[in-house]
């Protein structure tokens, strides 16, 4: 009941936005509204009311091609809606008197964005799953289209054919895998039951994984990103790389390696190698530009290539800080992202070229940014370490034969990323500033507010990360079992 | 008659019709060799509407029915032939009242 | 006085609630506020440091276990602190040199706006708290917290003046050099986890002893892991290769300096080792190697100091040099040894520096020592104090550099002779350039200008206070760790660390000792002589030969790692960027979406509008398909 | 060679070479013309599978009507001559090619099929008669002759919905 | 049957209505009226509710399946007449002519969804294709539609050749005109029956536009006047398809292995003009004429896969695609011009109708929520137990066709307003858009509605 609850409140928050979008003055304290009763649910389902009858919801739903409106809030969905109505509610805070183009229709989309994203998190039966897939992307073109830059529409429709092209294959390996099951269901369960050969595991895996990998996006799939994050507006561009990459994660961890165990670990060394691959040129790359949202985009290319790693790495650790980096990395970008766009807003550029010495007169932000560039090099004692150095346990104690490449290469972002971090730190923030003096960012108090429930988030789960770990311990634990596949090398 | 010389005799004369499709350019024409492609179906109908009979025949069913689909079909092409000889050739007069030719290389404005 | 480890935990609490305080109520805060919080929060935990210092040293030792940080399946990272002989004695130094410092550094920081001055305070408290959890850890990952925060605050106070490029540039290279070790620590700690499943030290220390050690971890493990947590050593200690970002360092305020890169966080890779001495004991290999690079780096580090004009250079080369000698201990077994030498460099490295910070505090920021000379006379208690420090780290008895050197120098002898050769030499040039420095900048004439020259003063009693006590401990730090074979039942300081480094008994004989002790003091002493008669009456402007200019510019070792390291990388970066990402990858996703739109646009001229050959084209199809069904598909 | 033989081959000789002419001649007129010498051949062969219902009505509706109403529309036009545009001399000869590559291959197909011993009864057989073909068409194929009414109808309205002018 | 028989007659009865009504908008509410008989007659049917029981003689059997069929044909041709039938009256004054035709066309469709015999199917091909040539050619001072009606009666007068000699060798091989013909074990690979099969297959194509016999489809679609294109695009097409279907599933069943594979190559070779040419058109009518092939593309799928999933879902995909191309004809036929650009800004002066519009051209596109999703999802089901390469290129032109489709949404939301003239939708139309934008969302979520009637 929850769940559905959970997918009906955004929705019909959303529904309400577009209603009431010629009245201006209601448009916001509605967004608020929605996502922070949203907010309250989701905190609620994962203390009060974690019963796990309350967590499951199934109606009948497009029964004769296997399919049913099943959810499920599992912890894994807990963790993600979690981060989901935790960005929404921030954002609704930090979007709180924002004045822009149709605020109706604005707010409108980004709530059904959290809706489809909500379904992907909580849907349990293929079909939902990717029409909740498909649901998340749409809001998103609109609202990067409408509301973006200069590029928006050649960029956010590359954006939107790439994503869409990797979905439809998802589609059909689902739509195969249903064939598959003896009573021609797309139910989670009925698939999980299947007994696949290694090489249909093989065919599936190619079907399957270019939809998750795109949407992370893992290298070499990311071309889309750094241009759809670039021009998006940034509120969007938060939503995006926070909880929609999520998306990519979760379906590799519950419709992928549980489902093709095998073919993840013929081909987890390919995979891997490319994830991995990818921290370092998405690095190497973010150090070289020159655009602050393009930096954060490569940024978190090179973050989500540990974590696509990680979910290869198929053990125990790297299974648990994926789950817990999840939220981490969602927390820790959201706040890049904030701060990205209280520059660009009270600076008018984000061109790194053209700031410097923000520190002199903007201390606050400074302060903020250096908290948030730190947690997301993984700085012990923030919540990117924790994750971060669970996913490298794993990825060391990973099966493949390059366990000690992977990890020394996936290594090396972390100095990269200390390198292109503290570069654009040092060049933005520090120094004398341009001739002309920038004006001070100033915070209002709702910003600042956001922004410290950021910082205390990113410390408070550095510091104790053990009871979101302990949400996801059965998870993990399940899944591991399920991706174990040592049985194989028994006979050998 | 052995029933293959009728099929290659309607089958020439069905190229032939639409060999004349394919070379000239005048509607009429076309539309003439369409009816000649139709004409070719026809005497392939009835020649198989009789084989159809003889083996029917030689079967011992004297009185059967066999074949007679064969025939009426013709009958319903020929139908059909003159309903669209109507039309067509409405087309045609058309066209021609506009741009004074019915040449199809004049047909040209929609492409691409 | 059981209790006492029960409030361990404010040891590093004070100073973190110090750093908060200062940090967040930064505005509202004067600066003597500001330094009275900074300095008494450390205080505290230096009085709380001295109770456990001597429960420690009454027999006790405990592992304090607080909350399970971490736990994966079988894996379990306890947040816990252990309180021992080695934790205990690094909590005295951190905190009581680093009360003197932020004493110091009150008068010294002075001239600051109040709300920098407190961020400077905050800065200095967080690193004493990162510094204090990185030596109370009991498992390698708390450890780990306590390295990359020192990191952290080592960039912050060498970028303390964020406005020069310069410096925030140094401070950058300092934590990018130091992630490139703590990348090997990590992989190391991976390897350890991944092998056995424990991060505790105890639980590591008894895994080691039992039996399915041996089943578990190879000898390339155990060599592998050791050289791994060498490899973050260096990038934390400024060995070779990864020692360049120290001198850089200097960049912070000189209380910072003296603190951090001289005292406490630089000899973090020394606990380390120490810390795991029972790993390394296994490794033979590793501690060969890290004798050698320990003895380079010394060697390289001292040439370099011998050249160098300015005042923190100098020291900063020689804290390189110094580092490099713990690490020969090290790595010849003497683990102990180098401790003793962390403790004795802790003493007078941050006496000079913080008297080198008392020069440039009355020279008004003049850093360079060719322009100085002559302030013994304006100066009295700084030159008094330095030259104690000067002595102290030459080697020359009773003063405690002697003892800690000479502790190393016997042990490398024991170890190899001709390590122990240029281990000496490097102990000569340390006394040489260090007396350069010191009759450079107080003896012979004053070469600075008229305005320095009256401006010239001793610093305030906060500044020459903390120089008159460190002075002291210099004398007689070393009086802790002196040899058997000079007062018997001695060596209270091997005897205390016992339980942590097993004692080696070296089998050499008296007399041995005595010659070894002699030929380096008179060396020494020669030394210093030497110094004294090139440099009493030192003129600027005199010509240098090409040898000099390769001291002076460091072997251009930076230049070298510019044009290996940095600029290849950089170049690839711009490539990948504009060639890689933009051309080929992205160029193949966008070719895709052309190559359709090029597709489509000649595509449609097959719709050529004319009948004729739509009908061609479709009994041409028609052809073909029928003569495939025919003659092909058969 | 039998009677039947003669006239078989004969008939087939004059409509393809007629056939031939329809889409050789230049005057358009003369086309219509051989088409409805064509037209009466293959009228003759009906009359040899004593198909005689078929055989009336295809020249009274073909070869009189329908071709009459061709000649009508080209002489109405004037159009004797096809254009100066002239056709392409590479289509004419692709759309032969293809033509005949079409013939080749069906045929080529079809000269083994099991159809190869079998003949179509010439000369006799009842059910060409109007007698036997109205009974049918009056029962089992009522719907669609009824049908066809319909098609009628349609092309009535059609013809004179462009026809008309306005 | 019933059905077939009433549009006849009110075909006729809109000839004299012409006559004797003066005001055009009574003739359309008895067209309207109609249509609405018409389907209440079908449902009827399907009830087993018969007004009148005729004999067929075999010729013709109205099973469930063509039913439901002719049902979901009929209402999409009722809503086609609210949206876009006021355009009639714009094109000449035959108006109730028009409609007199249309109802004649109907007739047709209502046939070939259900002939038993190669004869009806013919007759039923004819009665429709022949009006849909005057219907073409009815802007008669337009050249375009002049051009468009004479290619489209060459060319299918020409197909219809090769369509006889189809049925001719396969009534050779057979002996009969009827669907299941008798024993037809022993002649699975005759060489007569697989000659005329293949025509018959050739002649199929051309009536859906599959390439390489779709050369009409654009030119004609594009000349004729736009509110038949809209007709012909759409529940011609889509009927036609049931005939196809219905031919190769009753007749050739056995030889499936000679076919299935053409129609794999035709469906490819299909999708690939259709959605590679649509890229580049710079009309949306033109592109929505390639659009169609493209989609017939799709429904080729269910042709090659033959089963029952396929044959759900090409009921859905007819409903579905019908419904969103009928949408966007009917915006289109009240826009003066017919390019991309007129449609620039179209949201922020006509937000609904530019909902609607998206909503269609989403279910195009096959985006879930939507009908045209689920349609596709069907049609991949079904192919995807037979090829999976089929089903892999398709669905990468499936991505293709978001090219073009989403050109509109773009012009529509992303650009700013570009002409001048302005254009009018009332607001009933609005209202109606939106409930047919609704009833596809509907079919996107709740397919059963439709798909469950075939299990009554």
């Amino acid at each position: 009941m929850i769940a559905l609850l959970i997918l009906l409140i955004p929705l019909l928050g959303g529904l309400v936005s577009f209603m009431i979008g010629d009245h201006k003055k209601w448009v916001g304290p509605v967004f608020l509204l929605a996502a922070g009763l949203q907010f309250l649910l989701v905190l609620l389902a994962l203390t009060s009311w974690d019963q796990p009858e309350l967590h499951r919801f199934s109606a009948a739903w497009m029964s004769d091609v296997g399919s049913s409106f099943s959810l499920s809030l599992d912890p894994l969905g807990k963790v993600l809606c979690l981060l989901n109505a935790v960005v929404y509610f921030l954002l609704a805070l930090y979007l709180q008197g924002r004045s822009m183009q149709k605020p109706g229709a604005f707010y409108g989309w980004l709530l059904l964005a959290q809706a489809g994203m909500m379904g992907v998190f909580l849907a349990t039966d293929g079909l939902l799953f990717y029409f909740c897939w498909e649901l998340a992307l749409i809001p998103m073109y609109f609202l990067s289209s409408i509301w973006g830059g200069p590029r928006r529409i050649a960029v956010t429709f590359k954006f939107f054919i790439y994503t869409f092209l990797g979905s439809i294959l998802l589609l059909a390996g689902l739509i195969y895998l249903q064939s598959l099951t003896p009573e021609k269901s797309f139910a989670l369960d009925a698939i999980l039951k299947l007994n696949l050969t290694n090489t249909q595991q093989s065919w599936l895996l190619w079907l399957i994984l270019p939809a998750f990998a795109i949407k992370l996006p893992l290298f070499p799939f990311h071309t889309w990103q750094p241009d759809a994050y670039e021009e998006a507006p940034t509120p969007v561009t938060l939503v995006l790389s926070a909880v929609m990459v999520k998306m990519g994660i979760l379906g590799l961890l519950r419709w992928l390696l549980p489902i093709l165990p095998v073919a993840a670990y013929q081909w987890g060394d390919v995979i891997m190698g490319l994830a991995v691959g990818g921290i370092v040129y998405a690095s190497l790359i973010a150090w070289r530009q020159d655009d602050l949202k393009r930096l954060v985009a490569y940024s978190s290319i090179a973050h989500i290539g540990l974590m696509g790693a990680a979910a290869f790495a198929g053990n125990l650790g790297s299974l648990q800080g994926l789950c817990f980096q999840l939220f981490a990395h969602g927390i820790n970008i959201m706040g890049m992202w904030f701060l990205v766009d209280l520059i660009e807003r009270n600076l008018g550029t984000r061109k790194i070229a053209d700031l410097g010495g923000l520190a002199q007169r903007s201390p606050g932000l400074t302060l903020f940014m250096v908290i948030i560039a730190f947690a997301n090099i993984a700085l012990p004692l923030t919540n990117g370490f924790v994750g971060e150095f669970l996913m490298f346990t794993g990825l060391l104690a990973t099966k493949s034969n390059y366990y000690w490449v992977f990890t020394v290469v996936a290594g090396s972002g972390i100095i990269l990323s200390a390198v292109y971090m503290l570069g654009m730190i040092r060049s933005v923030f520090f120094g004398e500033g341009p001739s002309q003096p920038l004006p001070p960012v100033k915070l209002s108090v709702q910003e600042q507010l956001v922004l410290l429930i950021v910082v205390g988030l990113i410390f408070v789960f550095g510091l104790f990360p053990q009871p979101l770990l302990d949400v996801t311990a059965s998870y993990s634990d399940n899944l591991f079992k399920q991706i174990d596949i040592s049985y194989l090398f028994k006979n050998f | 008659m052995p029933i293959n010389y009728y099929l290659f005799l309607s089958l020439a004369l069905f190229t032939i019709g639409m060999v004349g499709v394919l070379t000239r350019r005048n509607a009429i024409i076309i539309f003439m060799c369409i009816e000649l492609m139709l004409n070719a179906v026809n005497l392939l109908l009835v020649a198989f509407s009789k084989m159809h009979y003889q083996a029917a025949f030689e079967a011992g069913q004297v009185a059967g029915q066999a074949g007679v689909d064969g025939q009426l079909f013709v009958f319903f092409i020929m139908v059909v032939a003159a309903a669209e000889v109507s039309v067509g050739l409405a087309i045609i007069v058309m066209m021609y009242r506009n741009v004074h030719s019915v040449d199809i290389n004049f047909l040209n404005r929609l492409k691409h | 006085m059981q209790d006492i480890f029960q409030l361990a935990y404010w040891i590093p609490l004070l100073p973190l609630l110090g750093s908060l305080l200062n940090g967040l109520g930064r505005r509202y805060m004067s600066r003597s506020m500001a330094g009275w919080i900074g300095s008494l929060s450390v205080l505290g935990s230096f009085v709380l440091s001295v109770l456990v210092f001597l429960h420690v040293k009454s027999g006790h030792s405990e592992v304090i276990h607080y909350f399970d940080f971490i736990k994966v399946g079988t894996l379990t990272i306890p947040f816990s602190f252990q309180l021992d002989a080695l934790s205990s004695l690094f909590l005295l130094i951190i905190t009581g040199v680093g009360f003197l410092i932020h004493v110091y550094s009150t008068a010294y920081m002075h001239e600051e706006d109040p709300d920098q001055f407190a961020r400077y305070f905050s800065y200095l408290n967080l690193f004493v708290f990162s510094m204090l959890l990185l030596v109370l850890g009991s498992n390698y990952v708390i450890l780990f917290i306590g390295w990359e925060g020192v990191g952290l605050c080592s960039y912050l106070l060498i970028g303390y003046w964020f406005k020069n490029p310069a410096y925030t540039a140094a401070a950058n290279k300092a934590f990018i050099m130091n992630r490139i070790g703590d990348l090997a620590f990590l992989v190391a700690l991976f390897w350890i986890i991944t092998k056995s499943g424990v991060v505790g030290f105890q639980d590591f220390f008894s895994f080691v002893q039992q039996h399915q050690f041996t089943e578990r971890f190879t000898a390339t493990d155990i060599t592998v892991i050791t050289l791994l947590f060498f490899i973050g050593a260096t990038g934390k200690s400024a060995q070779l290769p990864l020692y360049t970002w120290l001198p850089d360092a200097m960049a912070g305020p000189t209380p910072v300096s003296a603190l951090i890169h001289a005292a406490t966080m630089v000899t973090a890779g020394i606990y380390l080792i120490a810390r795991s001495n029972f790993l390394y004991s296994l490794a033979p290999h590793t501690l060969h190697l890290i004798s050698w690079v320990g003895l380079l780096t010394a060697l390289l580090a001292a040439s370099i100091a011998l050249a160098q004009n300015d005042i923190k250079k100098v020291l900063a080369y020689s804290t390189v040099s110094q580092l490099g000698f713990m690490f020969l201990a090290l790595g010849t077994g003497a683990y102990a040894a180098a401790v003793f030498h962390v403790m004795t460099h802790a003493f007078f490295k941050a006496l000079l520096f913080l008297g080198s910070g008392s020069v440039i505090h009355a020279m008004g920021g003049e850093q360079d020592i060719r322009k100085m000379g002559g302030l013994s006379t304006k100066l009295r208690i700084t030159y008094f104090t330095f030259l104690i420090g000067c002595i102290a780290i030459a080697g020359i008895p009773p003063f405690s550099g002697f003892f800690s050197k000479d502790a190393i120098l016997l042990s490398v002898f024991l170890h190899s002779p001709l390590q122990y050769g240029l281990a000496l030499f490097a102990a000569l040039l340390t006394a040489f350039y260090m007396f350069r420095l010191l009759f450079l900048t107080f003896a012979g004439q004053f070469r600075g200008t008229e305005e320095q020259k009256h401006h010239l003063h001793e610093s305030p009693w906060a500044m020459t206070l903390p120089l008159l006590v460190l002075a002291v401990l210099s004398v007689i730090g070393g009086w802790v760790g002196i040899p058997e074979v000079l007062l018997p039942n001695a060596e209270p300081l091997i005897q205390f660390l016992s339980p942590v480094i097993p004692v080696v008994p070296h089998a050499v004989s008296h007399e041995t000792e005595y010659i070894l002790m002699a030929t380096s003091t008179v060396l020494v002493l020669l030394m210093v002589l030497a110094a004294w008669w090139r440099y009493r009456h030192y003129q600027p402007g005199v010509s240098t030969s090409p040898f000099t200019r390769l001291l002076e510019n460091k072997w251009y070792v930076d230049e070298i790692y510019d044009k290996l390291i940095v600029q290849p990388l950089s170049w690839m970066a711009a490539w990948l960027r504009s060639v890689a990402e933009a051309k080929v990858i992205d160029g193949f996703v966008n070719g895709v979406g052309r190559a359709v739109q090029y597709s489509a646009r000649q595509l449609r001229f097959v719709q050529s509008g004319q009948v004729g050959l739509y009908v061609l084209l479709m009994v041409l199809s028609m052809a073909v398909m029928l003569f495939i069904q025919f003659f092909i598909r058969k | 060679m039998s009677i039947v033989q003669i006239l078989f081959w004969v008939l087939s000789a004059m409509a393809l070479f007629s056939a031939l002419m329809v889409i050789t001649s230049k005057n358009p007129v003369y086309s219509v013309l051989w088409l409805i010498i064509t037209f009466f051949a293959i009228s003759g062969h009906y009359i040899l599978l004593n198909a005689q219902f078929l055989a009336v009505v295809n020249i009274i509706v073909y070869a009189g009507a329908i071709m009459v109403l061709f000649l009508f529309v080209i002489m109405l036009m004037n159009a004797r001559q096809e254009g100066p545009t002239g056709s392409k001399r590479w289509i004419t000869l692709a759309g032969t090619v293809s033509g005949g590559i079409f013939l080749l291959v069906l045929v080529a197909a079809l000269k083994d099929s099991e159809l190869k011993a079998r003949t179509a009864m010439v000369m006799d057989g009842q059910i060409g008669l109007i007698k036997v073909l109205g009974n049918e068409l009056f029962t089992r194929y009522v719907v669609p002759f009824e049908i066809s009414s319909i098609l009628f109808l349609s092309a009535m309205v059609g013809a004179v919905v462009i026809g008309k002018k306005d | 049957m019933n059905a077939l028989l009433v549009s006849a007659l009110w075909g006729v009865i809109m000839m004299f209505s012409g006559v004797a009504i003066k005001r055009m908008n009574v003739v359309r509410y008895v067209a309207m009226a109609g249509v609405a008989i018409l389907i209440g007659l079908n449902v009827a049917e399907m009830k087993g509710w018969h007004l009148l029981a005729i004999d067929t003689t075999g010729m013709l059997a109205f099973d469930h399946y063509a039913l439901l069929f002719n049902s979901t044909l009929l209402l999409a041709v009722f809503i086609y007449l609210v949206l876009s039938g006021s355009a009639m009256e714009r094109i000449g004054a035959h108006c109730a002519d028009y409609l007199a035709l249309l109802f004649f066309i109907i007739c047709g469709l209502l046939m070939v969804s259900a002939f038993e015999s190669l004869l009806i199917l013919f007759l039923g091909i004819e009665i429709i294709t022949i009006p849909l040539y005057i219907l073409t050619g009815s802007d008669k001072k337009n050249l375009k539609s002049n051009e468009a009606s004479l290619k489209y009666f060459l060319l299918g007068a020409f197909s219809s050749g090769i369509l006889l000699m189809g049925i001719a060798l396969i009534y050779g091989a057979r002996g009969s005109f009827a669907l299941s013909g008798v024993a037809d074990t022993i002649r699975v690979s005759n060489s007569l029956m697989l000659s005329g099969m293949l025509l018959l297959l050739i002649a199929m194509s051309f009536k859906v536009s599959a390439a390489p016999f779709h050369f009409w489809t654009p030119d004609v679609y594009d000349g004729a006047p736009t509110v038949f294109t809209s007709f012909m695009a759409t529940v011609v097409k889509v009927a036609v398809f049931a005939a196809f279907v219905r031919l190769f599933d009753r007749s050739f069943a056995l030889q499936i292995n000679a076919w299935q594979a053409w129609v794999a190559a035709l469906a490819a070779l299909t999708l690939f003009m259709g959605n590679i040419t649509a890229v580049f058109q710079q009309s949306v009518k033109r592109m929505l004429s390639y659009s169609s092939i493209a989609q017939a593309g799709f429904m080729l799928l269910a042709v090659f896969a033959m089963n029952t999933t396929a044959k759900e879902g090409l009921l859905l995909y007819a409903a579905t695609y019908s419904l969103a191309t009928i949408g966007i004809f009917a915006v289109l036929i009240r826009m003066k011009d017919y390019s991309f650009e007129a449609f620039n800004g179209l949201a922020s002066r006509y937000p609904w109708v530019a909902a609607a519009l998206t909503i269609f051209f989403l279910s195009l596109a096959g985006i879930p929520l939507t009908g045209g999703f689920l349609a596709k999802f069907y049609m991949i089901k079904a192919a995807l137990e037979q090829s999976v390469w089929l089903v892999l290129f398709s669905l990468v032109m499936a991505a293709v066709s978001v090219f073009y489709y989403f050109r509109v949404i773009q012009a529509m939301y992303f650009k700013p307003v570009g002409q001048t003239d302005p254009i009018t939708f009332d607001p009933g139309f609005t209202r109606l858009l939106i409930g047919v934008a609704v009833l596809l969302i509907v079919l996107g979520l709740f397919p059963q509605l439709l798909i469950g009637q075939l299990y009554f």
